[in-house]
């Protein structure tokens, strides 16, 4: 059975930060085709506040992410400051005081991510939200592990299943958010908000996955 | 875009500066920069009245700040919800041991920052209760009215549930006037020119000249229809009849009227707009107790106005008629 | 043009309609339709305050009527002087018997029309006598003063007359007050855009998109200089120094400050020019006793601002202090 | 020694009043070149109201004239409203009880008048406003006279002198009044004032030459 060490957080929490620091313009640049082209700029804020006040090295990828979550929920505002927010504190959550993270336990980070998301944002897959990515991403993994697949292999599924979510959403209308003003005139380019989170997933993915190898038994 | 900023992405913090340093009589700053309250806040045995929101409707939401009605402002960046941890310390700010009245706007951002930071304000021993202002008639069809937005309406709340507060209610008798207060109360918007976001530089959507858009919504959210530039009057019949089908507003009804202009309408024509108002009343057997006209809650340089009713009972007038003393609401005493 | 109005050629009427059913409190209506009263004027044994000029300024002149301020207005078409009858009849629905100070803006129309009245009251037996503003710095040199028109400081001049003659000064008395507040006050201002007059349907003039016009009257009389649109910081420094080297203002002055949007300026934007000026004064031994932000004085849809100040006595302090209630000054009691 | 007779004054008053009504949408589109483009309507809304509650065909050229300045002065507003409104009341009274009005008598009427609206106004010649039609016809009269012109001769000189003046204003710069406003800009358009000034004064002349005929005796 493969897993990673809740320990091993550090490298996890680094690729993303910079994962979102280096895509700031290319999100913004996205969110200003239909939206208010801040997209960049806020999960930046947040991300480089964490960064630069919270984190800590030491730290397991528990606490990181509940640092995280809480930096983003406590001090970025709008919508994307509490949905991400609790997206990484609701994860966090389910690893805590837990030493190895199997694809199961992994599985229900995800979950957990996704339900906070969804209670707390109230939209629906086809809004053109982050959900668009998430929720694809999320079935991949789950039908990936009920099918015995590898950990690596139900992140690789899942990696791909966020790539086509978030593609997905250049041809969906915007139901929530500012991108709903413009109805069909939304159509046609991505969602900021399913494309920082592809960046999110992918970034996570490809981090845990030379982890897993360390102790891949199967 | 013509407009006195200096860096757009600090429009927020310039802004408060210069409030601060204008409004010392009525207002201080906080720990929080996000954060302003009202100079004598907490006030004891009073119940804490919190507000808070996107920067962009002067007056809205800092401008409420004062005697009689608003204690404490969560303040967010332009028109994007303030912080969960602005709403907190506005809580604390506000609160002196008898519970906090957060009432606010039914925006999504607003509604996830309010719900996170009473979670945290209730493991910090505060109890807040909140009531969620949805009076824009044109944002959900009647059945779904938990959908609808909070707009000028807010204004009127504020009032009431400050009042409340201040006649020394406890915190559910202050909810329970305030959720009166908006359960009484319809709004609508007509737009004519879109507003323009300084840090994004260009306008938000676009109405085309010749053209309004009734039911639009305080950030520019789509409204019911884009019909042809009608005539003031005309206009003034079209907002009247939508508000008083919706409550509906019937005969021998009283009201409170607020006439808002969104930011850049100039006070001439708010006066025009208003003209037919009290002529279209009187003949539903409808009669106006008071009638506010001004700026109460704008979209940045938005070119429009709300209309807003609010139905009275002996209790609403009672409060509406204690003076308020804040930027946006000053009343003159004898 | 975006706007709300019925027929263009007849805002002016609409418009008075409207105030008059929403600030029924405050004024009433006279014979003539375009004189606007108190509603308490007469007042007995106090000099009557009289102002009047072009609509399209609102507040001014009409929302300066109220208690303790002004007590008739003559109203004009749009950036047009009212006729001379509208003064003379609103010196009539002024005078109770002590004379009446008209105190208004130095536009060739109205000192005109003012002048035409002024015989024709004084044939009627009713005495007055004028204050003619002129605190723009920008529209004349200082060796020419009394080529200078008048803009927001008007509003300071009919607070400190209307005081004076509330606290039962003689005609004399009021007029020197009055008078001693515009000597001692200086006001600049700045456009970003045109306005536009709805009966001609087009901007009254041009500035092109990045440019400000500095010095900029209040119906778009050609200022100083037209330059590159300036930080919010910089408007204030140019702004504040326009105004202190002219009368000048100087180390120990304890000053009341007006900074006025012009129309269409968003609330914000000028709490964000505010936001520098107590400094700038505080570096020159300046002290700020009073300060008022807001729409006071506006220029149709015109985006930009005028600043004002006027420098205080005892005497002038403690006129300031009087509360006025009227639409555009209002001022809360305990 | 020609004159014509105050009672005569129905017929002037009626043509000056046509004339004003008639060309008001000209006026109007002169004055939206440089202006405000309500030239014409203000001037047609004094006319109007004189001659709708005031002009009474019995009244001699006096009297009429003292209604009309009256009218414009108290119940147009603006600039012209007490500029035309003086200079029509002033002229009035210069004839007020006099039976005959000879050249001499005209001569003293038009200086009343322009020294009204110099006083009042405070412009100059040259300053593009209607004193550049009304300075140079009222001159023309003068010299006219002083040269023993016969009275409908000096008439014609005025014509002249006030049609020229007219057409001098497209080339100046604007110095007061709206127009102003544009500095050079204003330069290459007629002046609307001077424009409506040449109009009352050929209007004027154009009325009193056949009058004159009946008792010329020179
Ligand atoms: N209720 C919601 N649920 C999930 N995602 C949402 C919701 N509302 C907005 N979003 C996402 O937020 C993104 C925009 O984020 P951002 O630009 O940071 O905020 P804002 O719209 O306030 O400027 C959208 O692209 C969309 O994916
Ligand atoms: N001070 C003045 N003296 C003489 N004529 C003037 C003066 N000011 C303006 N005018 C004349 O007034 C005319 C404009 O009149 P009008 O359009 O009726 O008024 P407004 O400019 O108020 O719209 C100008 O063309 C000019 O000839
Ligand atoms: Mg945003
Ligand atoms: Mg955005
Ligand atoms: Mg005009
Ligand atoms: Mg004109």
């Amino acid at each position: 059975m493969s897993y990673f060490l809740n320990k091993q957080g550090e490298i996890i929490i680094r690729n993303l930060i910079d994962t979102i620091i280096k895509n700031k313009e290319y999100l913004s640049e996205i969110d200003g085709a239909i939206g208010d082209g801040d997209h960049g700029i806020n999960l930046n804020k947040g991300f480089t506040k964490f960064k630069n006040n919270k984190f800590n090295p030491e730290d397991d990828f528990s606490i990181s992410l509940e640092k995280l979550g809480s930096v983003l929920m406590m001090e970025i505002g709008g919508s994307m400051g509490p949905l991400y927010g609790n997206f990484f504190m609701k994860m966090s959550q389910e690893i805590k005081g837990k030493e190895k993270i199997d694809k199961k336990t992994f599985g229900k980070m995800l979950n957990e991510g996704v339900e906070a998301i969804q209670i707390l944002g109230n939209a629906s897959l086809g809004d053109k939200t982050i959900l668009d990515t998430l929720i694809p991403a999320q079935k991949a993994f789950k039908e990936a592990i009920n099918n015995k697949k590898k950990f690596s292999e139900a992140l690789k599924g899942l990696k791909e299943a966020a790539e086509r979510g978030k593609n997905s959403t250049k041809e969906m209308v915007a139901k929530v958010g500012r991108a709903s003003r413009l109805g069909e005139r939304s159509r046609g380019v991505l969602d900021a908000g399913a494309t920082s989170c592809n960046l999110i997933l992918q970034s996570m993915a490809d981090s845990i996955i030379p982890l897993l190898k360390e102790f891949d038994t199967n | 875009m013509q407009r006195i900023i200096n860096d757009p992405d600090n429009v927020v913090e310039d802004m408060l500066k210069g409030y601060v340093k204008n409004h010392s009589d009525l207002v201080s700053s906080t720990d929080n920069p996000r954060v302003l309250k009202y100079k004598s806040a907490p006030i004891d045995g009073k119940v804490g009245i919190v507000t808070g929101g996107g920067s962009g409707h002067k007056p809205a939401f800092i401008g409420y700040i004062g005697k009689n009605m608003v204690d404490a402002v969560a303040v967010g960046e332009v028109f994007s919800s303030p912080t969960a941890k602005a709403f907190l310390d506005a809580f604390k700010a506000a609160d002196a041991g008898k519970g906090v009245a957060c009432l606010y706007g039914n925006y999504a951002g607003d509604n996830m920052n309010v719900k996170m930071a009473i979670q945290m304000a209730k493991s910090e021993g505060i109890e807040v209760k909140t009531v969620v202002a949805n009076d824009d008639v044109a944002s959900a069809p009647k059945t779904e009215r938990e959908k609808r937005r909070g707009v000028a309406g807010e204004v009127l709340m504020w009032k009431i549930g400050g009042a409340k507060a201040v006649q020394g209610g406890s915190l559910d008798e202050v909810i329970n006037a305030a959720q009166k207060a908006i359960n009484n109360t319809r709004s609508i918007g007509i737009g004519l020119t879109s507003c323009t976001i300084p840090a994004v530089g260009k306008p938000n959507f676009e109405i085309p000249e010749g053209k309004m858009e009734v039911g639009i919504g305080h950030h520019g959210e789509p409204g019911i229809e884009v019909t042809d530039l009608k005539s003031a009057d005309e206009m003034a019949k079209l907002m009247v009849n939508k508000i008083i089908a919706d409550l509906p507003f019937i005969e021998n009804d009283e009201i409170a009227v607020l006439l808002s202009g969104l930011g850049a309408t100039p006070a001439m024509e708010l006066y025009i707009l208003y003209k037919e108002i009290p002529d279209l009343l009187k003949d539903k057997g409808i009669s106006i107790y008071k009638s506010y006209i001004g700026d109460y809650f704008t979209s940045l340089d938005m070119m429009g106005a709300t209309l807003t009713f609010m139905k009275l009972d002996e209790e609403l007038k009672d409060l509406l008629d204690m003076r308020a003393n804040s930027m946006g609401f000053k009343e003159f005493g004898e």
